[in-house]
């Protein structure tokens, strides 16, 4: 019964992936990208990580989105100029080939490749069971504590830096 | 569905946000196109995070997420400090720390 | 002949879901007269007393508003980017009417030997989902405002999305209180938790912390800078007619519907009624219509914040507050644990 | 389990498929009888000026910025607030600290004027 889903969000995710690469206009392309993250977040669903899901939606879509189109709405770049001049006028046909090149590539090492299948302790049907944000937390709070007091490093870092760059005279 | 078709999935997300990255002069989608390949990294990691029946794969990406928060926060702080100085967002205009 | 239980799940969400919908739409229609007559009360007017009165009460002046919205005319602003300026009001009612979704209405019961669930959707992240789906109901305003280019639209859409994640802040918090008490992310658990005693008594600060952020969330007075008629005529719905209108108009009375029935659900024991008396879906109506006559009473007596006051107050005051109503919470419980 | 999940992909369908219909609709009833007036931004009956997207105040940006940072906190918070009855005081520390860390951020901000609006 994942099938169904699985291809209906894969197909809007990839649909949506290139119109934000395609869209003229970047407000365009930060809606379609919406549509990427939320689609990526249904599929965490079906991946027995509905806690990520909800993180992905709140934080991505809901947050780190919106100021993306802050940002295009304070810039107003409106639609963007003409094609790459002098030496990067063939950097576009090379870099459709270089995707194209890149998919082959990874699809062949898949298809090389036979992954191994875990048998560790968190089976999605264990993960229904403690609940998903609960088996986050408590990793979160023995293995990866580190990381954790470190991220709030990250983003005090970060809050300074936004500071210093936006209120600096002009 | 096997964890294949969500690492293909992931494979062809991944190119999309680079071949974007490539062929944009807006920094703003340049900058998006980035975040579909981190996510498309992000897919990867969930799916074998079941793969393997193992939690660290949600954990790395939920700290992956706040890492991006704070990476948008400051590039984007960038690309508004750099328009107020340049009056442009064309990524071409941007030289001069060309040598 | 037995059904898939797949199947089974469909046909019951299908049927929830349209029930709760147009449970929602009439809640709307009839909160915009009850909202008319108790401004009209406080301001010792009578209020709407012609279409198909009874008693003086137009019972049925909703509807006469609902015709009266359908065949206005629909019509696009030149300068305005069509298909952003169409889609803002869908995806504005369209987040309003989702976060009914993990919303429980009643206690489970059997029928015909059949068991019931009165909610659509009982999902272990059932806070975040909420707060998930709140923080996409700003795409509706933003893009609203940004659509119509109009400088009043897009100011208004501004201040209003800029207001709401602000607030957005504060509310998220003081959520936080109540989910160390029940240690679950359900509703339905958080729900059964409080059969004796709400949340209210063990979260004060938190019930109060949530409150104001909500109103601020659905910018409700005096809260409601985004659509000050005096400065920015009607904000991001200046350049909006129609059902399109309507539209975003209906999804501001459902999201009050909805941060009132969170209230209800987190601080007030949702459908438990006190001390576990007859529970069901009555006490849950009754919790909030109190909380939005509050909101009407205080949208007909109160004055409306400056935008800087607004702004300073969300982070300067509540922020604090609802941080420190959490490790209060977390120092309480420690201590009375051990 | 992602069967739980279902009913909300159902709500989704039909939310939108309301969606679609309340604006298919509002564009086919009703009069169309555009012209250059009504069609022209509103501005308080002035002749309308220049264009709305017009760059704004770097507050708003700035304040987009701030609610990232938190929101970040708040999504630490929650599995944080489910576990706390088992984390214990070693709970209250670990987040204690990365509250401390933030705080000080948050002091930062504050005394540069990150919250005010003139």
């Amino acid at each position: 019964m994942e099938s169904i889903p699985f291809y209906f969000l894969a197909a809007l995710a990839v649909l949506a992936a290139l119109g934000v690469v395609v869209m003229r206009d970047p407000v365009y392309s930060a809606l379609a990208l919406a549509v990427v993250l939320t689609a990526l977040a249904g599929l965490y669903v079906l991946l027995s990580a509905p806690f990520l899901a909800a993180a992905q939606v709140m934080i991505y879509a809901g947050a780190i989105l919106i100021l993306f189109v802050f940002v295009i709405m304070l810039l107003s770049p409106g639609r963007e100029g003409d094609a790459p001049r002098g030496a990067l006028k063939w950097q576009r046909p090379l870099a459709v080939i270089f995707g194209g090149a890149l998919v082959a590539q990874l699809a062949l090492v898949l298809l090389m490749t036979i992954l191994p299948t875990g048998r560790g302790l968190y089976t999605p049907e264990y993960l229904a069971q403690i609940g998903s944000t609960q088996a986050v937390g408590a990793a979160l709070f023995t293995d990866y504590l580190l990381p954790f007091e470190i991220t709030s490093l990250l983003l005090l870092v970060a809050m300074v830096g936004v500071i210093v760059l936006a209120k600096k005279k002009s | 569905m096997t964890v294949n078709h969500y690492i293909f999935l992931s494979a062809i997300l991944f190119s999309i946000g680079a071949v974007g990255v490539l062929i944009r002069r807006n920094p703003l989608i340049m900058f998006m196109g980035i975040e579909l390949m981190l996510n498309a990294a992000n897919l990867a990691f969930v799916a074998f995070s079941r793969q393997l029946q193992s939690i660290d794969g949600q954990v790395f990406v939920f700290l992956i997420l706040a890492v991006a928060a704070a990476e948008v926060a400051v590039g984007l702080a960038i690309i508004v400090a750099l328009f107020r100085t340049r009056q442009t967002v064309n990524v071409d205009d941007v030289n001069a720390l060309k040598g | 002949m037995t059904l898939d239980p797949i199947v089974i799940t469909l046909i019951e969400a299908v049927v929830k879901t349209i029930v709760v919908i147009v449970a929602l739409l009439t809640a709307f229609a009839y909160l915009t007269l009850v909202e008319r007559y108790v401004i009209a009360k406080i301001q010792s007017r009578i209020g709407p007393n012609r279409v198909g009165a009874i008693g003086g009460i137009a019972l049925l002046q909703p509807i006469a508003d609902a015709i009266k919205m359908i065949f206005k005319e629909d019509f696009w602003p030149s300068q305005a980017d069509k298909i952003i300026y169409t889609i803002a009001p869908g995806i504005a009612v369209g987040t309003a009417l989702l976060a009914w979704a993990v919303m429980p209405l009643h206690p489970s019961t059997e029928i015909f030997g059949y068991r019931v669930d009165f909610f659509i959707a009982d999902v272990n992240i059932g806070v975040l989902y909420l707060l998930a789906i709140g923080s996409l109901g700003v795409y509706g305003i933003v893009l609203g405002g940004w659509g119509s280019n109009n400088k009043y639209s897009m100011l208004g859409a501004l201040r209003s999305t800029a207001q709401m994640i602000s607030y957005e802040v504060s509310l998220g918090l003081a959520l936080v209180g109540v989910l160390m008490i029940s240690g679950s992310l359900s509703l339905v658990t958080i729900v059964e938790k409080q059969s004796f005693i709400w949340n209210v008594v063990w979260q004060p600060l938190g019930f109060i912390i949530y409150f104001i952020a909500a109103v601020a969330e659905v910018n409700r007075l005096p809260f409601d800078l985004p659509e000050a008629e005096t400065e920015l005529v009607a904000g991001y719905q200046t350049e909006y007619s129609s059902l399109k209108f309507a539209l975003f108009y209906m999804a501001e009375y459902i999201n009050m519907i909805t941060v009132s029935a969170i209230a209800a659900t987190m601080f007030l024991g949702g459908y438990q009624g006190p001390f576990g008396i007859l529970p069901g879906v009555h006490w849950l109506v009754l919790k909030i219509m109190f909380f939005i006559f509050v909101m009407m009473w205080m949208r007909g007596t109160l004055p409306r914040f400056r935008y800087d006051q607004l702004m300073r107050f969300g982070w300067q005051v509540l922020l604090p507050l609802a941080l420190a109503n959490i490790f209060i919470t977390a120092l309480v419980m420690l201590v009375v644990g051990a | 389990m992602p069967v739980d999940y279902l009913p909300i992909l159902v709500m989704i369908a039909i939310v939108t498929a309301f969606a679609v219909i309340a604006l298919t609709l509002s564009a086919m009833t009703g009069p169309r009888r555009p012209n250059p007036t009504k069609l022209s931004p509103y501005e308080s009956g002035m002749p309308p000026f220049g264009s709305a997207r017009r760059r704004f105040s770097i507050k708003y940006y700035l304040t987009a910025v701030l609610f990232i940072l938190f929101d970040i906190e708040i999504i630490f918070f929650y599995p944080w607030a489910v576990l706390f009855r088992d984390l214990g005081w070693f709970g209250l520390s670990a987040m204690g600290t990365f509250m401390l860390v933030l705080l000080i951020g948050y002091v930062y901000v504050w005394r540069k004027g990150g919250f005010e609006w003139d």
